[in-house]
């Protein structure tokens, strides 16, 4: 089926709907309308409402009771209409969600999906573009993807719901109806943990996940006699570090590439993993291609906000002609 | 240890345990000019002609500035905004009865609220196209809206506690929607503004949706009112279609707050757009429930209730229209005037005084822009909005 | 636009905005047994004499439970603890009335509760000394502790729902004290519970204080009772003295749970002992005070009620005390018995399969420890709690 | 004045609060009891309960307030009780503390300093031990400042309530009692931004700060023939780069040392920062030693969680060999 990102999750979560009937789909106008962006599109209709449903305003309520669900041996599958949103939950994802397994010694545990759009360049409303996926990388216990095209996108919610423990699954919406491709019928996974070589190259490791990693691939295009190697991380945490030390072993030099705000972002998780056990092998600084520390702008400047291709080309052949 | 009970037996219902219930509460709905412009005499307040003049006009220019903006963003000329259409009585009774020393907290429908309190039209519309200039909100005591729901309440609880302490005779006004009823921080905010006993008024816009959620979803209780007695603050339910009763209410429930009681005010409305331009209500509420809101049309009752007592006469509806037609005209040419800002807007207003680090990504992306010159050109070549 | 009034004329009495208060409220309390023993004989509950035992018996174990603890903190063998002291019939007439099926939600004091639904105490003592295995809560429904005052709220929510979709006979009870109804928690988990009507009782112990914080700036409502109209749920307020009236309180609860609609209940009460075995109650509460609540001890208002129906000869306080004491020094025995864990202890548990930089550090920490052996000697050398 | 971190910081709000008389303190139990740790005690007595006040268990509004306070002028002073309860403000800190400023161009402003514990060792229960400042970091707009030390804590907290933007002000309560120095009677400031050199050397550079300044400074006291160079981060953000590269310029080498989780945390920024500046320089890797990725234990393991000196001395003695 050809598919944009919005359609694989669509046909994600009914495949696993389908499948266990212990999945519930519920947040903010997800049932009756099918979601802002018409993800959940269609379930109500083919789950009814015992299975997917609306809920108030509250998303600390709606993050907790998928914890109440889950340890009852359900699936919740919780939407947070914007990332944005999620803060107000913050609470819940670090003090229970994250860690009711070890919090009960693996008697009680949370196999929980949390889907959330993410990221800027829709030109909505503030509050509607954040990035924090560095700050829920770094609460233990909570496993943080992101996938950046239709095929990623279906094989790794599919694996997010199955997860025995909580995901939080965060959707590059920039890119939710921008790309197409052929995925798979039915069910089939892509691991969470793994990250993905998109293009192989040997001058330098370019790291990248969700719409940035579009921007990269633009990026890379554009640059005449530059091989670079292009991975997506796809997963914050647990991070697939061995792909990236590998890649950088035999580059020598490496681009980072995200959304967030520079400061505390996750380039410094990997450029700290490069260095931990790769150093050596560097021939230039890792350079950072971020958003600027500062909070996403409101539409009429959002894009300059956002790491655009060519800052991505500066900062690749400042790496490579250090 | 073991032999605790594993089964409980039924409570016989001749224990006298009598829970208290919602059903238990009489909660009126205070109007004062019902559907057919009949009114209730004693209830009509004590208002100048050109008072009750400005009411309408106010509330047609809210109509007409939700008709105007709509199709602004349908060309491409403002982001997704949010209309206060069938919503104008709710706005305008409570713009009215506030002191332009108050603080309006607001959350993205009342336009014509914001307007009366001092805001520019311009500057309104350069909001909804994305300008954080326009958040400045100059010359009107307005906050930044709050597009994230709920979150403002604790603040205008924090702002309340400051008028308090400097004793000036103003009052935080926060504006929220049913849904945002639903938030933690609706919650804690109305819950310590009890405490202090500070000057907030909570008015609700209750206009039964939020955005597909109907309201009997949002909530098990029966009105947003009577939420008031968890925090043992007044609480009031007002016919928001009645721009009299909502001024009543909210004229009343502002004195309360500066005499140390805060009040949630409920307006018992309907949304009758979209709820924003990005969405589609079809896929979930009947044309009917739409059909029946239209007959209920808070312009038609209160003119009706001007016909009935001769003040109609004197309103040049015409008139009016034109004027404000030709203000929005020209609110759009100052919006279209205003000039583009350059990327250190970008890096400005965060911090005091900028991080070194911030400055160093200015510089950056200045050097950058220097080589690349035309690197963002599709940003100013698109539309606005 | 700037004829806008500047301020606002002051609403005439008259106009009939009649704001719902608190005041209009009436809330009962509901009681059995009065302070003094004499009972509302109707509403005594149709149990067995074993019942109205067992009842005085694990008030007992309550108390003697938190007065050995206690001690046991101040030895040097628990971490901090919390004590039920003075809330001994809302603790027990609440868990009393519950099934083995149902899920409790435990915030701290409610040991009697925990241990009557099939804890075992000595892994409630492992508990307080800081052992994650006794977050197990092996063999019992019971929850981990909800530390963070509030945040289980939601949880109890979710288990509830659970319950109601696989049809299950059993409720989910989460225990909270009056600090707890402040959090926007508590709100978003009560609201949500009744929206959804499922069955869930939420158990407010109002023991007067949250730490230092009297009630009566906890919130400005009344009660915690009239909190529940803010949802549609139900709402119950009991003396939190009288272990009959608590018990059929919460089982009245309980079947309306079942039936669809969430309970909050308030049990009044006060908390005699310090917050906490770090606190000092003498910097914000009056012996006054505490003495006044002395008199209305739930354990001899209870026993005066079974001198008066005469079911006090049948009990042997002192064969009680005995045994309950001797569960106590076995659990400790059983507690201390409980081996060391060894450091993989911290790194399992936390995902099903350990991620690899787990393992890493893990792995780090095992190599260091062979260099270094005595490293964390420190540690296991020191006081257990 | 001899004085442990906690006389400091009580010394400081009752400089500030004479000085000022728009500064607030309020918070749950600061009042009646002068806090669960004492900070707060003796300001109710002398500043009246207008300035000084207890508040409802409201994480959520005791931060809002704060803002709608901070923007009329007041300079509110909150205490959050153990920063374990600080994530349900989080959203009140990234929607609104952080960015007033910025979302009204300056009209309206936040000059507030959110006080909290932080840090695990007192033997407390669950949740009053997390270390999450490298999230809290992350966030545009939000100063993150961090004593170690009765003069800084003095100092910077007096600075914090100068600040005219948000400060969220950790306390190292793990030494809270257990240091004492002599520090000045009346006000004098410690600036934030900038990072303190507490030992020069020349061998390798050893970042730290809060508690786990206290732990490397006694690993670097063990380790024999190693010419440490300590330095005291005092602010997590804005973060003083300059003093961090200057340092490792000269010593080649580098271990950072914090409390919190390792994946996601703060020692990544600094990492990427020496790599930006001074990567050249480097003789090893840089070593983190950190808290494990996990939650904090209850007490009876909770210090086998935090980096013990041996931990700190083998990453330096690793470093100094590489
Ligand atoms: C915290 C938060 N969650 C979700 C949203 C997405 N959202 C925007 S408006 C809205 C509904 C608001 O309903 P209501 O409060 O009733 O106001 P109305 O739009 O009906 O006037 C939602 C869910 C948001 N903006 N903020
Ligand atoms: C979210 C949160 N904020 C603050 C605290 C610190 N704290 C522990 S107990 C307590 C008071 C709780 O009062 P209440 O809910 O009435 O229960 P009680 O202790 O009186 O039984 C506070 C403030 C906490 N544990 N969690
Ligand atoms: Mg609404
Ligand atoms: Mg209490």
């Amino acid at each position: 089926m050809n598919a944009t990102i919005i359609d694989a999750i669509n046909d994600a979560l009914h495949a696993e709907m389908r499948n266990d009937d212990r999945t519930l789909v519920f947040g903010q106008d997800v049932a009756e309308s099918g979601g802002v962006f018409r993800a959940t599109d269609g379930l109500l209709a083919e789950f009814g409402s015992d299975r997917v449903l609306d809920t108030p305003l509250s998303e600390i309520a709606i993050v907790g009771s998928a914890v109440g669900l889950a340890t009852h041996g359900f699936r919740p599958i919780a939407e947070i209409q914007f990332s944005g949103f999620l803060p107000p939950a913050f609470d819940q994802l670090v003090t229970n969600a994250s860690r009711i397994r070890w919090r009960t010694r693996g008697e009680l545990t949370a196999p929980m999906v949390v889907r959330t759009p993410y990221g800027a360049g829709v030109r909505a409303l503030e509050h509607h573009s954040e990035s924090l996926e560095g700050a829920y990388g770094h609460v233990p216990g909570l496993t943080v993807a992101i996938p950046s095209t239709p095929h990623d996108a279906k094989g790794m919610l599919i694996s997010a719901i199955r997860d025995p423990d909580p995901v939080l699954f965060m959707e590059p919406k920039h890119v939710y109806r921008s790309l197409r491709e052929d995925i798979p019928e039915g069910d089939y996974t892509e691991p969470l943990g793994e990250a993905a070589v998109r293009q192989e190259g040997d001058d330098v490791t370019v790291v990248s996940w969700g719409a940035m990693m579009h921007k990269t691939l633009e990026a890379v295009d554009n640059l005449d006699g530059v091989d670079a190697e292009v991975i997506d991380l796809r997963t914050i945490s647990p991070l697939d570090r061995e792909t990236i030390t590998e890649s950088v072993r035999k580059t020598g030099r490496c681009v980072v590439v995200h959304e967030a705000a520079k400061t505390g972002g996750f380039a410094g998780e990997l450029i700290a993993t490069i260095n931990d056990e790769v150093l050596l092998y560097l021939e230039a600084p890792i350079e950072r291609v971020t958003g600027f520390d500062i909070p996403v702008p409101l539409l009429s400047m959002e894009d300059y906000y956002v790491p655009h291709p060519p800052r991505i080309e500066e900062a690749i052949t400042k790496t490579v002609s250090y | 240890m073991d032999d605790s009970p594993r089964t409980v037996p039924p409570a016989a219902a001749d224990i006298g345990v009598d829970p208290l219930s919602q059903g238990d509460l009489e909660i009126e709905t205070y109007r004062v000019v019902r559907s057919d412009g009949s009114f209730d005499a004693e209830r009509v307040p004590d208002l100048d002609d050109e008072d009750f003049r400005d009411l309408y006009r106010w509330m047609l220019l809210q109509r007409i500035y939700d008709e105007r903006a709509t199709k602004l963003q349908r060309r491409g000329r403002l982001g997704t905004i949010a209309s206060g259409h069938g919503q104008e009585a709710s706005i305008i009774g409570s713009g009215y009865a506030l002191s332009r020393d108050d603080w309006i907290f607001p959350y993205g429908r009342e336009a014509g609220a914001l307007l009366l309190h001092g805001l520019s039209m311009r500057d309104l519309l350069l909001y909804w196209r994305g300008i954080e200039d326009a958040s400045r909100m100059e010359g009107a005591n307005v906050f930044g809206m709050a597009i994230s729901i709920g979150s403002h309440i604790p603040l205008a609880t924090g702002k309340a506690w400051g008028l308090e302490l400097d004793g000036e005779d103003a009052i935080a006004f926060a504006n929220l929607g049913d849904g945002a009823t639903s938030t933690g921080a609706f919650h804690e905010g109305l819950n310590f503004a009890g405490v202090l006993g500070v000057p907030a008024v909570f008015f609700c816009q209750n206009n039964q949706y939020a955005i597909s959620l109907p309201f009997d979803e949002q909530t098990n209780a029966e009105t947003v009112a009577q939420k008031a007695l968890a925090y043992g603050v007044d609480g009031i339910r007002v016919d928001g279609n009645d721009v009299l009763a909502v001024y009543n209410a909210v004229s009343t429930a502002r004195e309360r707050a500066l005499e140390g009681t805060p009040v949630l005010v409920e307006a018992v409305t309907y949304r009758r757009s979209a709820h924003t331009t990005s969405d589609d209500p079809t896929r979930y509420r009947s044309g009917d429930e739409v059909d029946e809101w239209e007959e209920r049309d808070p312009l038609a009752r209160y003119r009706a209730f001007l016909e009935r007592t001769g003040r109609w006469g004197a309103i040049d509806e015409d008139a009016i229209r034109e004027e404000v037609e030709s203000e929005f005209d020209e609110a759009v040419d100052a919006a279209d005037a205003v000039e583009e800002r350059g990327i250190e807007e970008l890096f400005a207003y965060l911090h005091e005084e900028m991080p070194p680090e911030l400055e160093r990504q200015l510089e950056e992306l200045r050097d950058l822009l220097e080589e690349r010159p035309d690197m963002y050109e599709f940003i100013e070549q698109r539309p606005k909005g």
